[in-house]
């Protein structure tokens, strides 16, 4: 078996080696292809398996690689990097076979997955980084590994999406950079210390930890999309749908997100960042993402765009939850970091069905869909009443929380926030679902891909949603199970809160 | 007794010679040179690392009398750099050159490797200066090897600033000589005292070899130069020759004037290098041809290399080594990244018939392995992790905060994203299927139908410096800085 | 300063204050002339004026040997001047500005 | 602008002049003393060789000396990599010829003698590839298209002997033990003179052949050309 100290980084190579053979591999090799993703993804699955469990028990597991004198690698464990990495890799299983499905028959396949098993890797990287010295390379990386899938159709729309994205995270990435170097002159290597590894720098450089913080929130807003960096998800939303559950639910902006959250928890803790009122201002940040993000998802008739706005709005629920004190609220944006990447996949999987199927791409043109695709139109519906928070999928549990705890908090604005926020959605998904299910359809679809058989469509499109719909509700029903996604972040806040 | 030292530039000459006496075999004549060369600088390399630095009294009489020729840290690390990039150059080349040239480049080839290897040891000031010529005419003719009006002018004018800056540097050799009396670069350190004639001499020879560096402003001659020039002949230029200029400028810093003169002169290298990086980048942005964008981001690289300039002069010793480090570890990672782009634009150029960034979509898209080489080379040159680049500005970035030099943060940033600008604009050519381009069908059967072919090998060439710069001297750079440690002989 | 050294001191600052003006001269007209064709001239000017300041330093007076070190200095470097101009001059030939 | 431009260039140079004269003056009249000078002087014995600047280019400072004929070896390829020799001259007439077959021979003679006089008093290779080089140019100036160097195979062998004997006579004496470039007393004498002697052919056919601007052709197709010298 693997030693604890390389398991890790076996973790991250599980799927960065198979991501560069596959780069080798002729086009025409969908065989060995498709067994390496797979086995990559299952390998992952399985190490990530072992060492939840070993997580559990308190064991440490860190790998190390010195990359000059006082810059260290490392890759460790705790609890936190535990649930985001199980996210990434349950979601990268399932979203391979989705692509796997999707993509069968386009061009530059070898390209696509292997750029595909390179994001992923740099994901369970950032996951997993130890410092922020390694999670400003991962996070880099998960640029530079998303730009080709981005980009991948190659059409004006797609280079121009692409060269937004880039334009952006680059421009975050030296923020960050910029950012974490001064932390690093200031305070030595920032490793990542539960209850915040600056929490002894209270009083001193107070100016300088508030201009950092500034320029790492910065650098982490973009991929987290908060308004005003949110510009390049829009525009991202050329890319492939299998890119797209990527982007919105596995990778990037979870990674932005993530990075809010390791930030103020684990480099300047919640009392330092408080003292120093840096809380405030994030929560104003997000209350204004999730605002904005909703009233404008309202006005889209694009289903993607509409999603994409969804996303900008439903990820700053992690960084709201950051924002205010206490473990309540905690445990909601944690958990919602799950909740989240499982309810916008399930969509995204469900978007990228109809167009595939059915050449339906904007909402308008949803009209009776559910009776042609009902098993991807009930998946797209547990999602989408998981957004808007109704009991009892998984997005419920993590709007109550975040509600609980900013009550406990004394923050009552922030329900008016998520009262507010939560009728918006409402107002989105609801002429969706309306459509889909209570409209005739339309004597012919746009473009019909996949003749209605046995399935509604491609067997591989199909099971993903209906996986991940369920485990959307799975994470609801059973929240109280041990180690469910809540539970987990309970474990998680008690630790940071050392209670 | 084997002088490991004396055979690294022993060697080509003698490749040389024999390339030139027997014109018929100087491809083979010039690839067994090559793999020698190369194994002596390991041999020397190799040695350094071991323990000891290397120091060989040529002729027996010992500084100041005779030259000596001297390996350490700092210039076995660059030696060991500079010959494996020439091997993989060497290598590339055989593909390269058609049957009218070889017997030109073969020789020209080894002289100027031999040069770069005798810079590299050299401990000798006036030795220095030879070398310094021997490096600038054999680059300036193999420039010109094309023949084309454009690359004959821009490589005259290429030697005729050379020579400015060598003869500026030789004064500065002649004073320093007639105020010390040696001309051993130990011996003049321990003699040389703060005023003027040190200022006088360090204005000099630094100035002289400024203008070699490519340093902004000095560096308008650098871009038409390395533009025209044969592929394998631009990536030696850019990766090995300038690097060559600027480890002599950090010598003599290091070993001569650092102790002699105040921070101005290196804060206006730093001012400089800012200014190379913002306006190579800018330039090598609006670029329209791959090797001009290339060359001008050269001229940004150097500019990052002479930011560290500032921070060493101010730094306590224990910092030193760090910093030593990071441009060792930068110069390092721009001499492989550099060349392998330089490389992949040379194939690219072979298969399109141009290099119009622009127009480049199909042949970039039928040569995987090269827009991989380019794409790495582009990782490097930003400063993306993971690459030798992303440790070496980390640790610019946060010394310079760290010292209260803060304000060198704007330039490295503001320079990092006009790379990133300028390295996508090629690398989108990779994605792009646009109705200019026609279908990725369409590309191949052109590429197919074009009556170039280009090599397994010549692509793996470029594939594996662009790897080394990214993915070793990324990850595996921690032996560097054991290699500056101090060991006297 | 010992009397003897007074006319040596005379005879090297001729040479090695001239080398410098013959310096700063090749400078300036390297710097102000644009055919290339000059710019080699002006560079051997600057050559010959290190040169004077080399002989300069090597001179100890007409009994004593001249130092040596200075004279193969400036032996090694009129060849390297001599090599670099033959391929300036050949390039120049060939971009046609040789006719002149 | 421009008048304004040379001005400041000319004001700039002469505050540079201005430094540079009073640093000249302050090293003249300081202590550096003797320099290198006495112990050259005092060593000269040793090295094979009577005259002072011989031994340092040849023995203290060889290695300045083998690099410096890679210089002129590059110089001389660069010039060969530019294109074909360009056409000779028309045969010179009578007075001409009959200056030239009375002074090339005797230039040659005065190369041998400046060779051989190197060792002890003013002399040595490069004075004598002067004159050799001399009389190439000579030659072809009075009609001779090849410079009276010898067909290309045997020009190659010869701009590059300076290198090879020098190389290989460094790596032989490093391979018996004594060291790159470092001459046993005993044979000291004569390893230069055959060093000086391949150094003299390989300077003369450098700067004749470079004389002609290109890599010369084959003697049979070399074609003339009307008129005197490139006027």
């Amino acid at each position: 078996m693997i030693p604890d100290h390389l398991l890790p980084a076996a973790i991250v190579l599980t799927s960065l080696v198979p991501g560069l053979l596959i780069f080798a591999l002729d086009e025409e090799s969908h065989v060995l292809r498709t067994t390496l993703n797979l086995a990559g993804a299952v390998a992952k699955l399985a190490l990530v398996g072992w060492l939840i469990l070993g997580v559990y028990e308190g064991r440490t597991f860190e790998s190390r690689l010195n990359l000059a004198p006082g810059l260290d690698l490392v890759l460790n464990a705790d609890a936190l990097s535990v649930l985001f990495v199980t996210l990434s890799t349950v979601l990268w299983l399932v979203t391979t076979v989705y692509a796997i499905g999707y993509l069968e028959h386009s061009p530059h396949r070898s390209r696509f997955f292997g750029f595909f098993s390179l994001c992923v890797s740099a994901t369970v990287g950032l996951a997993l980084a130890g410092n922020l010295l390694t999670f400003v390379i991962f996070y880099e990386a998960l640029t530079l590994a998303t730009y080709p899938l981005v980009a991948h159709r190659g059409t004006p729309d797609a280079i121009q999406g692409a060269r937004v994205y880039l334009t952006y995270t680059l421009s975050g990435g030296a923020l960050l950079l910029t950012g974490a170097a001064w932390l690093h002159a200031l305070a030595g290597p920032v490793t990542f210390t539960q209850g915040g590894m600056l929490a002894g720098l209270e009083g001193q450089h107070d100016t300088q930890l508030v201009m950092i913080f500034f320029l790492l929130l910065a650098g982490l807003g973009v991929k987290a999309a908060l308004v005003p960096l949110h510009g390049w998800l829009p525009q991202a939303m050329v890319a492939p749908a299998p890119v797209s559950a990527l982007l919105h639910a596995v990778a990037v902006v979870k990674a932005g997100a993530f990075g809010i959250v390791r930030v103020v928890y684990d480099v300047y803790g919640v009392t330092l960042a408080e003292s120093l009122g840096l809380l405030s201002v994030l929560a104003v940040l997000a209350s204004v993402t999730i605002i904005y993000g909703s009233i404008r998802a309202l006005s889209q008739d694009g289903l993607k765009k509409r999603l994409a706005y969804s996303t900008v709005s439903q990820v700053s629920y992690i960084a709201l939850g950051a924002s205010i004190v206490g473990p309540i609220a905690t445990i909601g944006g944690v958990v919602h970091l799950v909740h989240q990447g499982i309810m916008k996949i399930t969509l995204f999987f469900c978007a990228g069905n109809y167009a595939e199927t059915l050449g339906v791409h904007r909402v308008s043109e949803m009209d009776g869909v559910g009776r042609r695709m009902p098993w991807t139109t009930l998946a797209f519906t547990v999602g989408a009443l998981g957004m808007i928070g109704v009991p009892p999928v998984a997005g419920f549990v993590s709007k109550w929380y975040l509600g609980l705890g900013a009550a406990d908090a004394g923050s009552d604005w922030v329900l008016l926030v998520l009262v507010t926020s939560s009728l918006l959605n409402a107002g989105y998904f609801f002429p969706i679902l309306f459509r889909a299910w209570f409209k005739d359809p339309p004597a012919s679809w746009p473009e019909e891909h996949v003749p209605a058989g046995r399935l509604e469509t491609a067997a591989p499109l199909l099971w993903p949603p209906v996986v991940t719909a369920l485990l959307a509700l799975a994470a609801g029903l059973f929240a109280a199970a041990p180690v469910s996604p809540l539970e987990w972040a309970e474990l998680i806040a008690r630790r940071e809160y050392g209670l | 007794m084997i002088d490991w030292l004396a055979l690294a530039v022993a060697l080509p000459l003698l490749g040389a010679v024999g390339a030139v006496m027997l014109p018929g075999r100087a491809p083979a004549i010039g690839l067994a040179g090559a793999v020698l060369t190369t194994s002596a600088a390991l041999s020397v390399g190799l040695l350094v690392a071991q323990g000891t630095a290397l120091r060989s009294d040529l002729g027996g009489w010992g500084a100041p009398l005779g030259i000596a020729l001297a390996a350490d840290g700092l210039s076995a690390a660059l030696l060991v750099m500079a010959n494996l990039v020439a091997l993989c150059i060497s290598v590339y080349a055989l593909d390269y050159f058609g049957a009218g040239s070889r017997r030109h480049f073969w020789p020209l080839w080894l002289l100027l490797w031999a040069a770069l290897n005798g810079l590299f040891l050299a401990a000798d000031l006036f030795n220095l200066y030879v070398t310094l010529e021997l490096l600038g005419i054999s680059a300036a003719a193999l420039g010109a090897l094309t023949g084309r009006p454009e690359a004959v002018g821009a490589n005259l004018r290429y030697l005729l600033v050379g020579l400015l800056g060598s003869m500026t540097y030789l004064l500065g050799v002649a004073l320093l000589y007639a105020g010390l009396g040696t001309l051993d670069l130990k011996l003049a350190a321990a003699a040389l005292t703060p005023g003027p004639l040190a200022w006088t001499v360090f204005a000099l020879m630094v100035g002289g070899l400024l203008l070699k560096a490519a340093l902004f402003p000095l560096h308008f001659w650098l871009p038409p130069a390395h533009a025209q020039a044969p592929a394998p002949v631009s990536a030696a230029l850019s990766a090995l020759v300038v690097k060559a200029a600027f480890y002599l400028v950090l010598r003599l810093w290091v070993d001569l004037f650092g102790a002699v003169t105040d921070g101005g002169a290196a804060t206006l290298l730093g001012a400089l290098g800012t200014g190379a990086v913002v306006w190579g980048s800018w330039r090598a942005f609006r670029a329209e041809r791959l090797k001009l964008l290339a060359a001008y981001s050269t001229v940004a690289q150097v500019g990052y290399l002479f930011l560290f300039f500032p921070l060493l002069a101010e730094a306590p010793a224990t910092q030193r080594q760090d910093l030593l480090g990071a441009v060792l570890l930068l110069a390092l990672t721009h001499g492989f990244a550099k060349a392998g782009l330089f490389l992949s634009a040379g194939l690219l150029q072979k298969a399109a018939g141009h290099d119009r960034i622009a127009d480049l979509g199909p042949s970039i898209q039928g040569l995987p392995a090269v827009a991989l080489a380019i794409g790495l080379a582009g990782v490097a040159l930003v400063g993306l992790p993971p690459s030798g680049t992303f440790i070496a500005k980390w640790v610019l970035l946060s010394s310079a905060i760290g010292s209260g030099q803060w304000w060198w943060a704007p330039g490295v940033v503001l320079g990092t994203l006009l790379a990133s600008a300028y390295v996508f604009r090629v690398l989108a050519n990779a994605f792009e299927r646009g109705p200019r381009h026609g279908s990725l069908h369409d590309a191949r059967g052109e590429l197919a139908a074009a009556p170039v072919s280009i090599g397994r090998l010549a692509q793996a060439v470029p594939l594996l410096m662009t790897l080394i710069a990214v993915a070793v001297l990324g990850l595996e750079a921690e032996p560097l800085w054991d290699l500056l440690q101090d060991r006297s002989p | 300063m010992p009397a003897g050294r007074t006319p040596v001191l005379i005879t090297q600052l001729i040479y090695g204050l001239g080398g410098l003006v013959l310096f700063l001269i090749g400078i300036w007209s390297f710097l102000v002339h644009e055919p290339l064709l000059r710019k080699l001239i002006a560079l051997n000017v600057m050559g010959a004026g290190v040169f004077h300041v080399l002989i300069a330093v090597a001179y100890r007076g007409l009994e004593t040997i001249p130092d040596p070190v200075p004279h193969a200095l400036v032996l090694t470097g009129i060849v390297v001047a001599v090599s670099a101009t033959a391929l300036a001059l050949t390039l120049g030939l060939r971009l046609g500005h040789g006719d002149d | 602008m421009m008048a304004v431009r040379n001005l400041l260039i000319v004001a700039a140079l002469a505050g540079i002049g201005v430094a540079l004269a009073w640093v000249l003056w302050g090293i003249l009249t300081g202590p550096a003393g003797d320099r290198l000078a006495d112990l050259a002087l005092a060593r000269v014995p040793e090295t094979g060789v009577s005259n002072p600047v011989t031994s340092v280019l040849l023995n203290f400072r060889a290695y300045d000396t083998l690099l410096e004929l890679a210089v002129l070896l590059a110089a001389a390829l660069g010039v060969w990599s530019t294109g074909k020799a360009l056409p000779g001259f028309l045969p010179a007439g009578e007075v001409l010829r009959g200056l030239t077959a009375t002074v090339v021979p005797l230039l040659v003679l005065s190369a041998g003698y400046m060779l051989w006089v190197g060792a002890h008093a003013p002399g040595g290779a490069f004075q004598a590839g002067a004159l050799l080089g001399a009389a190439g140019v000579l030659l072809r100036l009075s009609g001779q298209p090849s410079a009276g160097l010898p067909a290309l195979p045997w020009l190659r062998v010869g701009v590059g002997l300076g290198v090879l004997v020098f190389t290989l006579a460094a790596l032989v004496l490093m391979a018996m033990g004594a060291g790159f470039l470092t001459f046993p007393l005993g044979i000291a004498k004569w390893l230069i003179l055959v060093i000086e002697t391949a150094a003299t052919l390989a300077i003369g056919a450098t700067l004749a052949a470079v004389y002609l601007a290109g890599e010369p052709l084959p003697a049979s197709d070399a074609p003339c050309r009307q008129g005197g010298p490139r006027s």
